[in-house]
């Protein structure tokens, strides 16, 4: 029953994960194709990191300019997050004292 | 340039800079003593608050704020070469995130003063404080943020901060299995939020939300837009807990340690927030409101029914009150989901306004009384040393204040007036009725099987002979207790001191994706 | 279709972790199933930006011809960070586990229901 | 609107919690009222052995109803919807995993025909 079920579910998360990926065109709208792979419909975002990122902040790596410039303050969050999994980690595996809830 | 004004510029960075900076340096300043610690703790969470109260303040004073990091000045959202597109990260903060940002602070200060008393004869306790702190901020950053790549990384920091601080206690490893459980669930989920992000940025190279909802409100919703938004909205309902996918709230909820189950609520109320925000500015424009205002209605009632039922069967008092932080989920999302299916129609303006007030309402209400139930539950099994309801009784008569504690929570929960329970669950009902009667109906059955589940573990907890012969627990956890009842009272006689300064602007703020698209791209939509 | 190759790719991959996910009855195997769903989101993102006949986004002496996309780089290496984050603590997690049940079967690893 | 005017006006009535209270602090005075006005001679202590027909009352956790007692009915007049509920409850980590997987498609497919404006 369960695996009926499950596979039911795979199926049809199959066949709308597959749609993303293939692309046979877009009903029901008219923004055409987007998800060709090589040839995404909107670039500004990007050419603006491709042609100012190397003036603004003086790094010839773009990736770069980004991660540590324009989306610097992701990275500080990714450094958040390491340090929360370091805390976790330390949690569970830490020695226990003479508290009450625990054995 | 003085201090006052470069807290006043800076107030959502330092949203997140102050717990940020105090959860890093917790670790070192343990190392001068555990007092050092713990006043510096209060006072980097007493900080906060301040500062979640200052955005309040300016949202309602100059309207919607927005913050660019690394820009100059910071408030240049789109530079002037870049042809119209926003590329550094943006805070917006808008009444609702200001609302919730509120919450997290006030409850984030609550617990950690009650943490103070209750975790005071565990091991590694400098861990359990930064991740407390850790946790505050991931709900600051979900809450403030206008990027949706950013609202990830706070994600996954609520997330994997809630997981750590839910294992905190191994108790014979059922809180690590209950921690396994909840990280393993939100990291699917935030894996499929960053699978709607990427199909978003490849649509539309952008990951400002207002920018993203411009362009597919300019291009039309594909059929990606509609993959991409179900893998969020899904997921975000999973967060909160919404039925059917509320199995890891009990388990989380009802294994944390003490009264980290409070903040853990506001945790998942963060990602009710990012629901919000994402069917109403995100997708609202271009999507169909109606539609996905009947998710969150069907969603809520599920979650309200299903929850308080399956609450009846515990006989856990934190993993009862979990259920019953589900079912009251379900009055949110009823409350919100009734404005946004009437979203854009004349009945809009006639009821759906003031169920989207109620719902936020509760939001808070549900924030404060459940704290107190489950700082009271904490305060318990504190003292007693078992959360088994069967075990209980009679402590009433050695635990005064905390009986007169949680009598005001379950009396707040179950819409008892004039607490604040009442208040808004009054304009729930009143509003939701006139979109459709059973709405209303289901939501005032549950209310009462709330009361008899409440009355059930007042009668087994805190009446009967005397069993236990026990002390009242410690001050600062009577005092933590004390803020949160004091509030409950004050929302329930004066119920619009909360709706003028917080819900309503909330709710307008919801209700006007156009503003906040115009505020963050300067009038291109 | 066929220069669509990296999206089916990416789709197989994360349905081996749903796979892995819903069907193995394995803590580790779980976590395991996980990553390759992380694997598949990561894959997916860092394809996004790519453009035909597109070089790395590094300015060298060599003459510059168009780049690829930037920006999904820079998320990819945050999102792998993340990653690994939580695939550390889960994996923390089971060993607690393991050492108090002593069995990883998630059909076993089950007393908090109802 | 006046923040301090306790008064909320929802769309088909009106609430004023300090209306509420005095009504409910009035009904509280009458009822102390009537208190008073009882037998004032009577002793404490006197009337406990009566339930119990002469024999010893219980103590500790026998007088007291324990929590599973309470509500019996009522999930014994709903069972089936119980045993539906235990079913659904698995505590398995795969089948966390699998509602949300299931709930995701179902959604899918509703919103597929229904998402679009």
């Amino acid at each position: 029953m369960r695996n009926v079920l499950m596979s039911i579910v795979f199926l049809i998360l199959l066949a709308f994960m597959l749609y993303v990926a293939i692309n046979p065109g877009d009903f029901g709208s008219s923004t055409g194709e987007h998800f060709v792979f090589g040839a995404p419909k909107f670039t500004d975002m990007d050419n603006y990191f491709i042609h100012n990122g190397q003036n603004q902040t003086a790094a010839n790596n773009i990736v770069t300019s980004i991660v540590f410039d324009y989306r610097g303050f992701d990275t500080l969050g990714e450094a958040s997050v390491l340090f929360t999994a370091v805390l976790g980690v330390g949690v569970v595996l830490r020695l226990l004292g003479g508290g009450r809830n625990d054995e | 340039m003085n201090p006052w004004d470069l807290i006043m510029n800076n107030a959502p960075a330092l949203a997140i800079a102050i717990p940020l900076l105090g959860a890093f340096v917790t670790p070192l300043i343990n190392r001068a003593g555990r007092k050092a610690m713990l006043v510096w703790v209060i006072a980097v969470l007493a900080f906060t608050e301040f500062i979640a109260l200052l955005l309040v303040y300016q949202v309602n004073t100059y309207g919607i704020q927005v913050y660019v990091f690394g820009a100059n000045p910071h408030t240049l959202t789109v530079p002037p070469d870049s042809g119209g597109i926003p590329v550094r990260i943006i805070f917006t903060i808008d009444g609702m995130s200001a609302f919730t940002a509120l919450i997290s602070a006030t409850l984030g200060l609550v617990v950690g003063i009650y943490s103070v008393g209750s975790e005071k004869f565990q091991t590694a306790q400098e861990k359990f404080f930064a991740l407390l702190l850790l946790l505050v901020v991931g709900m600051m950053g979900m809450a403030l943020t206008g990027d949706i790549f950013n609202f990830f990384v706070f994600l996954e920091i609520n997330s994997l901060a809630a997981a750590a601080l839910v294992s905190y206690h191994l108790n014979k490893g059922k809180a690590v299995e209950a921690a396994f459980k909840y990280a393993v669930v939100s990291s699917i989920g935030a894996l499929m939020i960053l699978f709607a992000i990427a199909i978003l940025y490849g649509e539309y190279d952008a990951l400002n939300m207002a920018m993203i909802a411009q362009r597919m409100y300019q291009t039309g919703f594909s059929t990606y837009d509609m993959i991409a938004m179900t893998l969020i909205l899904v997921t975000l309902a999973m967060k909160c807990g919404a039925v059917p996918m509320h199995y890891w709230v009990p388990d989380g909820y009802g294994e944390a340690p003490g009264g980290t189950s409070a903040i853990l609520v506001v945790a998942s109320q963060a990602s009710l927030y990012g629901l919000f925000r994402m069917s109403f500015t995100v997708f609202g424009l271009s999507a169909n409101t109606s539609s996905l205002g009947w998710f969150m209605i069907i969603l809520g009632l599920l979650s309200m029914f299903i929850g308080v039922t399956m609450a009846f069967l515990q006989h856990d008092i934190k993993r009862l009150m979990a259920y019953h932080a589900v079912s009251q989920t379900g009055y949110m999302l009823l409350g919100v989901g009734v404005g946004l299916a009437t979203l854009g129609t004349a009945a809009f303006n006639q009821y759906g306004l003031y169920a989207m007030e109620g719902g936020i309402f509760h939001i808070i209400n549900h924030a404060l009384y459940k704290g107190l139930l489950f700082l009271t539950a904490g305060a318990i099994i504190y003292r007693v040393g078992t959360s088994d309801l069967n075990k209980m009784g009679g402590l009433a008569h050695s635990m005064k204040f905390t009986a007169v504690f949680f009598l005001i929570g379950a009396f707040a929960i179950a819409g008892i007036p004039p607490f604040n329970g009442f208040a808004s669950k009054l304009m729930i009902y009143e509003s939701v009725y006139q979109l459709n009667p059973f709405l209303a109906i289901v939501a005032a059955i549950v209310s009462m099987l709330t009361l008899a589940s409440f009355l059930k573990v007042f009668h087994s907890a805190f009446l009967g002979p005397k069993i236990y012969d026990v002390k009242e627990v410690p001050k600062s956890m009577l005092f933590a207790m004390s803020i949160l009842a004091f509030f409950i009272i004050l929302f329930g006689i004066f119920p619009n001191i909360a709706i003028h300064y917080l819900v309503a602007p909330a709710a307008h703020a919801l209700a006007n994706p156009l503003g906040y698209i115009t505020k963050v791209l300067g009038g291109g939509a | 279709m066929i220069f669509n190759l990296p999206f089916i790719t990416v789709i197989i991959v994360m349905f081996f972790g749903f796979y892995a996910m819903v069907f193995r009855r394995n803590l580790i195997k779980v976590v395991i199933g996980l990553d390759l769903v992380e694997s598949a989101v990561n894959l997916f993102l860092v394809s996004l930006g790519y453009v035909k006949g597109g070089v790395a986004p590094i300015y060298t002496s060599a003459p510059s011809t168009h780049m690829v996309l930037p920006t999904p780089q820079a998320l990819t290496l945050t999102s792998i960070v993340i990653g690994v984050a939580t695939t550390a603590m889960l994996l923390s997690f089971c060993m607690v586990i393991y050492k108090h049940y002593g069995t990883l079967d998630t059909r076993k690893v089950r007393r908090l229901e109802e | 609107m006046n923040p301090l005017v306790p008064t909320i006006t929802t769309p088909s009535g009106v609430w004023n919690p300090l209306v509420w209270l005095m009504v409910f602090l009035l009904s509280l005075i009458i009822a102390l009222i009537i208190y008073m006005r009882g037998e004032k001679t009577r002793k404490k202590g006197m009337q406990a052995g009566v339930f119990f027909s002469g024999d010893r009352p219980p103590e500790g956790m026998d007088a007291h109803i324990a929590a599973h007692n309470i509500g019996w009915g009522f999930m014994e007049a709903l069972r089936p919807y119980y045993r539906a509920m235990r079913k659904m409850h698995t505590g398995i980590i795969n089948d966390y995993v699998g509602w949300f997987l299931g709930i995701l498609a179902v959604m899918l497919i509703i919103f597929l025909f229904w998402g679009g404006a």
